[in-house]
C-alpha cells in the first residue's frame, strides 16, 4: 500500500490532462452540440509543434507559445474554412465533419513534423523532487499548476468578461442573442480558438512526461471525452472533476487491480455512472444545455 | 433497380482500376514486401523500407539474380493487420510474386499473413521478431525470419547476468506480440538457468508506469528488463529514473529499443542504460576480427549516402532478408518456390550485417546468441558495452 | 365511443403550478371545448392527459378507467389520439406512411413477424384505412410526397388524419386551426364535426373563439390552471367572470396605478433616445 | 420611421407573410394583433434580422434594412423582445442587461451605457433588487421585465415586444403595458405584436390585425377596439 | 409523383432490385480473374452487414453506437474461439456469434438506450473499450494483440468454404439477406416505429409507439449483423486481431454509414464499396493517403448531406423512368 501516494499523484497528474481535453469538448460543445473528435488531435498537434519548436532551438517558453498559437490557428480555420460552409449544421453532421479534420489534421502532422515520436525537456529539469519519500517528477507540478490556472482563467472569462458572458448567453439563447448583437459565428469561433488553445497547452505540457507523436491523438481525445462525459458534458467543472476522477480511475486500477484491465475497470465505473446519473458527476442535465 | 445498376457499375469501376495493366519485366524476379510506414508502427517502418530499397537497388545495380532483375512490390500496412492481409492476398494472388519479405514490422501480423503464404506454399521472409512466426517449423513450412530469436536473446542475457552475479530480475514487456513472446522464452530460460523474475507489463499506449515501477522498486530485484519497440520506453526510462532506480539497478532494454532517436529523446534517463542488440550499431567498435565488421561499415557508408543519415539496426534486419532471399533464389536456380524454400533452409554461415545466419530445415530462424552483444549510449552513438 | 373524465388535476413545473386542481367531463360523442387566455395551461392540460407531463395529483379516466399511471404510448393504445400545436409530423416520411403511423397501435403484427415480412395483409389493410382516412381530409392526391413538402394547413389536417388512422375512441385537438387560412378553415370545422358524427369523442383547444362556439357542445374554461367556468358556449360568453378573465381586465379597466414594478416610474423617466445618427444619448432624467 | 413593403418571409417551403403592408411613424404605439399563426412572430423576426425576408423592402429611416444581419440591425435602433422572453437563465440579471449593450459594449466600451443602466434600473426597480441573482430563477413577469430591459439596454428609437402578455397573469399584462405606454409617451416608438387584443388596444394608439399573414385591417386602436368584426374574430363575442 | 404511394409496393420494388442486383453480383468471381480481388467482393458483403446493420439504428432510427467495430469483434472472436479453443465446428460458431452478439445488446441496450444523443454514444463508446480490452487481455483465450490464429475454415454440409471461390457465396448470400430483411423492416409497422422515434418521440408516443422497444430491436438487429459479419470474417481470414475492433473502427463505421447515405436505404451498398474500394484506389498516395481520404470525407459530407445514395438516387429514378419510357415507345411502335 506503500506506492498509494505515488499511484494517486499519477492519477492527479493524467487526470489534470484529461481535464484539459474535456475543457474543449465542452467548450466546443455548448457551442455546437457537437463532439469534436479533433480535440484529441489538437492536443497531439500541441505537442508536436511546440517539440519542433524546441528542436529548432527555440526557447522553451516560445516553443509552447508557438504551439498554441499554431494550434489556434488550425482551430479557427478548421471552423472557418470547412464548418462554415455547412448548409445546416445540426450536431451530428459537424461531429462527423471534426472526424474528417481529425484525419486530416493527424495526417497534416505525419506529413509536415514526421512519424518520430518527439519530446521536449521538463519546464524545470527533470530532476525529481523528494517529497517525503514521494518522488515527483517537477513537470507534474507544472502540469497540476497549469491546468489549475486554466481552469480558474476559464471560469474567470465565461463568468467575467463580456465574450464569455456572450458565449454563455449564446449557448442560453441563440435567438436573444443575436437580437442582442452577438454574432453567433463570432461565439463559435472564439468557441474553435479557445478549444484548440487549451488541446495545444495539454499537449505541450504532458509532452515531457509522455512524450508525444503523430498517432497520439485518438488516445488523448477518446480518454478526454470520456472525462467529459463523466463529470457531465457542459459543465466546466465538470470537466475537471471528469478528468481526474478517470485519471485517478486508472491509476489505481491499474495500480491494485491489474496494468492489462484497468482501462476496463475505469469504463466499467464509466458506464455504470452513466446508467445510474446519465447527466455525469456534476451534470445538471438540460438546465445549462444550448 | 437503377440505384443498384450504379452500385454495379462502379464495382465493375473500381475492378477495372484494379486490373490497371502492369509493366511486368520480363522474366524479372517478383518480390513483395508489407511493412508499416503510416500507424502507430510506422516508427520502425520507414528505415525498414529503406534498408530493403537499398539491398534491392544494390542488387539490381550488380545485373540482378543470374541475370534477372527483381521487381519489388511495396504495400504499406498502416500497422493495421487487415490491411496486411488484404495486401498479402494481393501479393499473392494478383502481384503473384515469388517470395514476400517482410510482414508488417508487427510481429502479429506476420503471424497472421503467414496464414495466407503457408496455404499458398510461398517463400516468406519475416523481418519480425516473434519466435511464434517460425515455430512451431512443422506449420511454417514456408516462413523464415531474419531477426534472432527471443530463447537466444535470453540465453545471452542470462549469461551476461551470470556474469554480474545478477539473480533477482524483474521482467517489464509490452502486451504486444514482441513482450509476449519475449515473457514466453524467458520464463524457460529462467527456469533453466536459475534467474528469480518477476513479470509485469503494460499496454504499449500507455503513457504511465508509476505502478509497475512502483511493485518492482519494493520487489528488491537488481535488474530491469523493459521490452517494447514502443515510445512507451522512453517512458519507462524518465520514471525509473524519477523513482531513483536507474543508479541503483541495471536497466536493460531490448534489441527493438536500439534507436538514436529513442535514446535522445531519453536524455540523461538513459545514462545508465544497457541494450542488447546485434551487432550492427556497434560495428565501428568490433574488433577487426569480427566476420561482420567489413559489411556493417559498407553498409553504413552506402546508406549514410543514399539517406543522409546513420542506419540503425532494423535497416540491417530488412537488408540481411533481402540479401538471404536474393541467395537462395540464385542457389536454387530460379525461382521454383519449393526449391528456393529449400535452398533458404540450407543457408550456412552466411555473414550478414546483423550476424551470421545458420537456417536448417527444423530452424527458420538463423541468429544465435553469438551475434548478440550488449551496447550502451554515451556522446550520442552506440557503443560496445559486453562483446561475448 | 368513450367518456373522459378529469379529476382534480394538478400539474406542477419547479414551483409554478400549471394545470391547478383541475376537473371535468368531456361525455361520450360530445366536443368539448376547452378555452382559456394564453399560458392558461391547456397545452399543458393536453399533454398530462396524453401522458407527456406526469401530474402531481389527480386523476385521468378513459370510460371510467384510471389511465393516469400508464405510459403515453400505452394511452395511445387505449384509443387516445392528440394533434400538436407545433405539428409532430415525421418530415421525411411519405404523408401515406405517416397516416399508417397512426394505426402503429391497432396493428397486432409483433416485432418479430414484422421483421420477416409476415403481416402484409395487415400492412395491407392499413394502407388502404390509411387512404381512406387521407381521401376524407382530401390529401389523397399527395400521399406520396414527404411530410415537409405539405404546406402548414396541410399538415395540419395530416396530424388528425394520422390520430384518426388508430381509430381514436377520443381525440384531443391542440389548436387545428392556428395557422390555418381563412378560406380553409371552414373545410377543418367541417372535418372536425364529420369525425365527432362517427362517434369520436372530441376534446378541443382553439383560439379561434367563432369556431369554438359554433361547433362545441360544451365549454370549459380554464384560467392560470384552473377551472373558471364550464356550461354551454353561450353561457360560457354572457359569463362576466369569463369575459373578465379571458379577455384581460376588461377594456373598461383604465390604465391605473399598479402595484410594484412601475411606481417608480409614475412619473415617466424620460426615455434616454439616441439621435437619428446614432452617435451618444440625449437627455437622461425628467 | 418604418416602411414595410410587400414583405414575404416564411420558414423553409412554407411561405407565411404575403404581401406585408403597413408603415410606422416615429413616436406610435403600434400593436400587430392576430391569432395563432398568424405571422406575427415571423414578421417581427423578418424585421430583426431573425429571419431573411423572402421578398419585400423594409425601410428604418428611410434606410433599406432587410438584407442586413440582426446585429447591423440593433445598431441601427431597431430592438426586439423575443417571444417567450428568452432571458439567459444561467446568467445573472445584470450579465443579461450588459448582453443587452453587447454591440456598445464591444468591441469599445461606450460611456452611454452606465447611464441606460440606470435608466432601464429606474424603469425596473424590482430588477435592481435581483441585479445578481441568475435571471432563470425570476418571475415569469419579472422575466418580461428583464427582457424589455435588455432590449433597451442597447438604446434603441424602435423597440418591438413579440407577445409580451404570454403567461403572464392580468395584472402583470396590466404593468407590463404600463411601462411601455410610459416609454411610449417618453418618446419611444413601439411595434407590440398581440393575440391579447383587447390589452394591446387599451394601451396602443394604433392597431394593423394579421391574419393568415396578411393585413386585413388597419386603424387607430379605438376604431379596432370598436369594431365589431374584429371583436368577433378575437374575442368570439 | 402524384400516383398512389404504397410502402408494400415499396418494398416488393427493393426486394426486386436487390434480387437483381445480387444475381448481378454472381458474376463477381467471373469478373474477378484472382483471388484477391475475389476477397474484395467477401469484404464488400462483410462490410455490408456491418454498414446496413448500423444505418438501421443510426439513420432511420436516429441513434449514435459507437460499438459497431466491437460487436463485429465479438462475432470474430466467439467464432472464432469457439471453434479454435473449444473445438466447436465452425457453424456452430458463426451461430453462437450472431446469437451473443444480439444478447450483449439488449444487455447493454437495456440501460444504455434509456440514455439520448450523446450519453448513448458514450456508454457504447465505453462498450467498446471494454470489449477492446478483454480481446487484447484475455491471452489465453483471444491470443492477446497477436491475434487468434488458426481459425478454422467454414464447412457446410460437406462443402468447404475455405477458398475465397467459395467463401464468396456465403458472404454473399449473408450481405443478401440482410438487404432484404431491412427492406422488409423498413416498410414494415416495426420500421416505421423506428423512424418515427428518429424524427419525434413524442410524434411516436401519441401513436402508441414504445419508443423504447424500437430503438432497443434496432440496436440488437444491429450488432447481430455485426457479430454475423464478424464471424464470417474470422473464418474467412481465418485470423483475428484486436485492433480490427477498436474505438477507431468503429468510428469509420458511423463515416461510412453518412457517407453511403444517412438513412437511405441504398446507402450501406455504397458506403461499403468506398470502404472497400478507397484503401485500394488511394494506396498509390502513399503516405498522403489518410490526407486524401480525410478531404475527400470532408468533400462528401458539405457538398453531399444525403449521402452518395441521396446524391444517385435520384438520377437513378430519373433513368429507370426514362427507361421505361424508352421501352414503352419501343413497344407500342409497330
Amino acid at each position: 500500500m506503500g506506492q498509494l501516494p505515488n499511484l494517486l499523484l499519477a492519477g492527479l497528474s493524467t487526470g489534470s490532462v484529461y481535464a484539459l481535453v474535456a475543457l474543449g469538448f465542452n467548450v466546443i460543445f455548448k457551442s455546437t452540440g457537437a463532439i469534436n473528435f479533433a480535440q484529441g488531435e489538437w492536443v497531439m498537434m500541441g505537442g508536436m509543434v511546440a517539440a519542433a519548436g524546441h528542436a529548432a532551438q527555440w526557447p522553451l517558453g516560445l516553443a509552447v507559445l508557438l504551439a498554441v498559437v499554431t494550434v489556434m490557428v488550425t482551430g479557427i480555420l478548421s471552423e472557418r474554412v470547412i464548418l462554415r460552409q455547412l448548409a445546416r449544421p445540426g450536431p451530428l453532421v459537424v461531429t462527423l465533419v471534426m472526424i474528417a479534420i481529425a484525419i486530416c489534421t493527424k495526417s497534416l502532422v505525419m506529413l509536415v513534423l514526421g512519424k518520430n515520436p518527439a519530446s521536449l525537456p521538463g519546464f524545470s529539469g527533470s530532476t525529481p523532487i523528494d517529497w517525503g519519500g514521494l518522488r515527483i517528477h517537477p513537470q507534474t507540478l507544472w502540469i497540476i499548476g497549469i491546468t489549475c490556472l486554466v481552469m480558474v482563467g476559464a471560469h474567470a472569462f465565461f463568468e467575467r468578461s463580456i465574450l464569455g458572458r456572450a458565449m454563455r448567453a449564446v449557448a442560453a439563447q441563440p435567438e436573444a442573442a443575436a437580437l442582442c448583437g452577438i454574432d453567433p459565428r463570432m461565439a463559435m469561433a472564439l468557441a474553435f480558438a479557445l478549444a484548440a488553445a487549451t488541446g495545444a497547452l495539454a499537449g505541450a505540457i504532458i509532452t515531457p512526461l509522455t512524450l508525444t507523436s503523430f498517432d497520439y491523438g485518438t488516445v488523448l481525445g477518446f480518454k478526454g471525452f470520456s472525462a467529459a462525459m463523466l463529470g457531465g458534458m457542459g459543465s466546466l467543472p465538470g470537466a475537471l472533476v471528469g478528468g481526474i476522477l478517470l485519471g485517478s480511475l486508472e491509476s489505481l486500477a491499474g495500480g491494485l487491480i491489474s496494468s492489462h484491465f484497468k482501462d476496463a475497470v475505469a469504463f466499467l465505473a464509466l458506464l455504470l455512472t452513466l446508467f445510474l446519473r446519465p447527466a455525469g458527476v456534476l451534470g445538471k442535465g438540460e438546465v445549462e444545455r444550448v | 433497380m437503377n440505384a443498384g445498376r450504379i452500385a454495379r457499375a462502379s464495382l465493375l469501376a473500381v475492378s477495372a482500376l484494379l486490373f490497371a495493366p502492369f509493366a511486368l519485366a520480363q522474366g524479372a524476379i517478383r518480390i513483395g514486401s508489407i511493412l508499416s510506414v503510416t500507424g502507430p508502427a510506422a516508427f520502425l517502418g520507414e528505415d525498414m523500407k529503406a534498408g530493403m530499397e537499398l539491398a534491392i537497388e544494390e542488387i539490381n545495380a550488380k545485373g540482378g539474380v543470374r541475370g534477372r532483375k527483381i521487381d519489388w512490390f511495396f504495400y504499406d500496412a498502416e500497422s493495421q493487420t487487415q490491411k496486411g492481409l488484404t495486401a498479402t492476398r494481393r501479393l499473392i494472388d494478383q502481384d503473384k510474386v515469388d517470395a514476400i519479405v517482410g510482414g508488417g514490422n508487427m510481429s502479429g501480423m506476420a503471424i497472421a499473413m503467414l496464414g495466407l503464404t503457408e496455404r499458398a506454399g510461398l517463400p516468406f521472409m519475416s523481418t519480425e521478431g516473434a519466435m511464434d512466426i517460425v515455430t512451431p517449423v512443422t506449420e511454417r513450412q514456408w516462413t523464415f525470419k531474419s531477426t534472432a530469436d527471443d530463447e537466444q536473446v535470453m540465453e545471452r542475457l542470462a549469461d551476461y547476468f551470470a556474469k554480474k552475479g545478477i539473480k533477482r530480475v524483474a521482467f517489464l514487456g509490452d502486451s504486444s506480440g514482441f513482450g509476449q513472446s519475449a515473457a514466453g522464452q524467458l520464463k524457460k530460460v529462467a527456469a533453466a538457468r536459475g534467474l528469480d523474475v518477476l513479470y509485469e507489463s503494460f499496454n504499449p499506449s500507455d503513457t504511465d508506469m508509476m505502478p509497475q515501477l512502483g511493485k518492482i522498486k519494493d520487489s528488491g530485484v537488481q535488474a530491469i528488463i523493459c521490452w517494447t519497440v514502443t515510445p512507451a520506453g522512453v517512458v519507462f526510462l524518465k520514471q525509473a529514473q524519477q523513482l531513483g532506480l536507474d543508479s541503483r539497478l541495471t536497466l536493460i532494454h531490448s534489441y527493438g529499443f536500439v534507436d538514436q532517436r529513442y535514446m535522445q529523446l531519453a536524455g540523461d534517463a538513459a545514462k545508465n542504460l544497457l541494450l542488447i542488440s546485434v551487432k550492427f550499431p556497434v560495428g565501428a567498435d568490433l574488433p577487426d576480427t569480427d566476420p561482420q565488421k567489413a559489411r556493417i561499415m559498407t553498409l553504413t557508408r552506402a546508406f549514410e549516402a543514399k539517406f543522409k543519415r546513420k542506419p540503425n539496426q532494423f535497416v540491417a534486419q530488412t537488408y540481411d532478408a533481402i540479401y538471404l532471399t536474393r541467395n537462395a533464389i540464385e542457389r536454387a536456380g530460379g525461382t521454383d518456390r519449393a526449391k528456393v524454400r529449400d535452398a533458404l533452409a540450407e543457408t550456412r554461415n552466411w555473414a550478414g550485417v546483423g550476424g551470421v545466419f545458420n537456417f536448417a530445415a527444423d530452424r527458420h530462424s538463423g541468429l544465435s546468441k553469438d551475434d548478440l552483444v550488449l551496447v550502451n549510449f554515451r556522446d550520442g552513438s552506440f557503443h560496445l558495452a559486453d562483446y561475448k | 365511443m368513450a367518456s373522459l373524465q378529469i379529476d382534480d388535476l394538478c400539474v406542477d413545473f419547479g414551483g409554478l403550478r400549471a394545470v391547478n386542481a383541475l376537473g371535468f367531463t368531456a361525455a361520450e360523442g360530445t366536443i368539448k371545448g376547452v378555452i382559456g387566455p394564453n399560458g392558461a395551461g391547456k397545452t399543458t392540460l393536453f399533454n398530462a392527459i396524453s401522458g407527456f407531463v406526469r401530474p402531481s395529483r389527480g386523476s385521468v379516466r378513459l370510460d371510467g378507467i384510471d389511465i393516469s399511471t400508464l405510459a403515453s404510448h400505452e394511452r395511445a393504445s387505449r384509443g387516445l389520439s392528440r394533434t400538436f400545436q407545433n405539428l409532430q409530423l415525421i418530415p421525411d416520411m411519405s404523408v401515406l406512411e405517416n397516416v399508417m403511423l397512426g394505426s402503429h397501435a391497432s396493428l397486432r403484427a409483433a416485432w418479430g413477424a414484422s421483421l420477416l415480412g409476415l403481416a402484409r395483409r395487415e400492412e395491407l389493410a392499413a394502407e388502404a384505412l390509411a387512404l381512406e382516412k387521407l381521401e376524407l381530409l382530401g390529401l389523397a392526391d399527395r400521399s406520396a410526397v414527404p411530410a415537409s413538402d405539405l404546406g402548414f394547413a396541410d399538415a395540419k389536417l395530416l396530424e388528425i388524419a394520422r390520430a384518426l388512422a388508430g381509430c381514436p375512441r377520443v381525440l384531443l385537438l391542440d389548436e387545428p386551426l392556428a395557422g390555418v387560412p381563412l378560406e380553409e378553415q371552414n373545410r377543418v370545422v367541417e372535418i372536425v364535426r364529420a369525425i365527432n358524427r362517427t362517434g369520436v369523442t372530441i376534446v378541443l383547444v382553439e383560439h379561434n373563439m367563432r369556431v369554438v362556439m359554433q361547433v362545441c357542445d360544451e365549454i370549459v374554461v380554464m384560467h392560470h390552471g384552473a377551472w373558471l367556468a364550464e356550461g354551454s358556449p353561450a353561457d360560457v360568453a354572457q359569463s362576466p367572470e369569463v369575459i373578465a378573465a379571458y379577455l384581460g381586465t376588461a377594456h373598461g379597466a383604465a390604465p391605473g396605478t399598479a402595484p410594484g414594478t412601475t411606481q417608480g416610474t409614475a412619473a415617466g423617466a424620460a426615455y434616454p433616445q439616441t439621435d437619428a445618427a446614432g452617435h451618444g444619448t440625449r437627455g437622461n432624467h425628467a | 420611421m418604418l416602411e414595410v413593403r410587400s414583405l414575404r418571409a416564411g420558414y423553409g417551403r412554407a411561405q407565411v407573410l404575403h404581401d406585408l403592408h403597413f408603415s410606422i411613424a416615429a413616436g406610435e404605439f403600434c400593436a400587430l394583433i392576430g391569432a395563432n399563426g398568424a405571422g406575427k412572430s415571423t414578421t417581427l423576426k423578418g424585421l430583426a434580422g431573425l429571419l431573411r425576408p423572402i421578398g419585400g423592402t423594409v425601410q428604418f429611416d428611410g434606410e433599406p434594412i432587410e438584407r442586413l444581419p440582426a446585429a447591423r440591425i440593433l445598431r441601427a435602433g431597431l430592438a426586439l423582445v423575443p417571444e417567450g422572453r428568452r432571458v439567459f437563465g444561467p446568467l445573472s440579471v445584470r450579465d443579461n442587461l450588459q448582453m443587452g449593450a453587447f454591440t456598445r459594449l464591444f468591441p469599445r466600451k461606450d460611456p452611454g451605457t452606465a447611464r441606460q443602466f440606470e435608466f432601464v434600473l429606474e424603469t425596473f426597480p424590482r430588477l435592481r433588487e435581483r441585479l445578481d441573482q441568475p435571471a432563470g430563477t425570476l418571475s415569469g413577469g419579472e422575466q418580461q421585465m428583464l427582457a424589455i430591459a435588455r432590449a433597451l439596454m442597447s438604446s434603441p428609437r424602435l423597440l418591438m415586444l413579440d407577445e409580451p402578455s404570454m403567461g403572464l397573469a392580468p395584472l402583470v399584462v396590466q404593468q407590463v403595458f404600463e411601462v411601455l405606454a410610459n416609454l411610449a409617451r417618453n418618446g419611444l416608438t413601439l411595434l407590440v405584436s398581440e393575440q391579447n387584443a383587447t390589452a394591446a388596444l387599451a394601451f396602443a394608439d394604433h392597431g394593423h390585425v394579421l391574419e393568415a399573414g396578411r393585413i386585413v385591417q388597419s386603424g387607430t386602436a379605438r376604431s379596432l377596439r370598436d369594431d365589431p368584426k374584429v371583436r368577433e374574430a378575437y374575442l368570439g363575442i | 409523383m402524384s400516383q398512389a404511394f404504397s410502402p408494400a409496393k415499396q418494398c416488393e420494388r427493393r426486394l426486386a432490385t436487390v434480387a437483381v442486383l445480387w444475381i448481378a453480383f454472381l458474376a463477381w468471381p467471373l469478373l474477378a480473374g484472382n483471388d484477391y480481388v475475389l476477397s474484395l467482393g467477401v469484404y464488400f458483403f462483410i462490410n455490408l452487414l456491418l454498414i446496413g446493420g448500423l444505418n438501421l439504428l443510426m439513420g432511420f432510427g436516429g441513434q449514435i453506437s459507437l460499438c459497431q467495430a466491437g460487436f463485429f469483434g465479438l462475432g470474430a472472436y466467439v467464432s472464432g474461439v469457439l471453434s479454435v479453443r473449444a473445438g466447436w465446428p465452425p457453424h456452430a460458431g458463426v451461430a453462437a456469434a450472431l446469437i451473443l452478439s444480439t444478447v450483449s445488446a439488449l444487455a447493454i441496450g437495456l440501460p444504455a438506450l434509456r440514455l439520448r444523443g450523446n450519453y448513448l454514444a458514450m456508454a457504447t463508446l465505453g462498450f467498446n473499450a471494454i470489449l477492446t480490452v478483454l480481446f487484447t487481455e484475455l491471452v489465453g483465450l483471444t491470443g492477446g494483440p497477436n491475434g487468434l490464429s488458426g481459425i478454422p475454415p467454414i464447412i457446410l454440409a460437406g462443402v468447404d468454404f475455405g477458398s475465397p471461390q467459395r467463401f464468396y457465396y456465403l458472404a454473399w448470400a449473408a450481405g443478401g439477406l440482410c438487404m432484404a430483411l431491412l427492406a422488409v423492416f423498413l416498410s414494415s409497422r416495426a420500421g416505421r416505429a423506428l423512424r418515427a422515434v428518429a424524427a419525434s418521440e413524442v410524434a411516436a408516443a401519441s401513436m402508441g409507439i414504445n419508443a423504447f422497444n424500437a430503438k432497443l430491436l434496432a440496436f440488437m438487429f444491429s450488432a447481430g449483423a455485426a457479430g454475423l459479419a464478424g464471424a464470417l470474417y474470422a473464418h474467412f481470414n481465418q485470423y483475428a486481431s484486436p485492433e480490427t475492433f477498436n474505438f477507431s473502427a468503429s468510428v469509420l463505421i458511423v463515416v461510412m454509414v453518412a457517407l453511403g447515405g444517412w438513412g437511405q436505404y441504398w446507402g450501406p451498398i455504397f458506403g461499403a464499396a468506398v470502404f472497400t474500394a478507397v484503401p485500394e484506389l488511394l494506396h498509390k498516395f502513399q503516405d498522403a493517403e489518410l490526407l486524401v481520404f480525410g478531404a475527400g470525407m470532408i468533400v462528401v459530407l458539405l457538398f453531399l448531406p444525403q449521402g452518395i445514395a441521396g446524391c444517385v438516387a435520384p438520377i437513378a429514378t430519373r433513368i429507370a423512368a426514362g427507361m421505361t419510357l424508352l421501352a414503352r415507345t419501343r413497344a407500342t411502335r409497330p
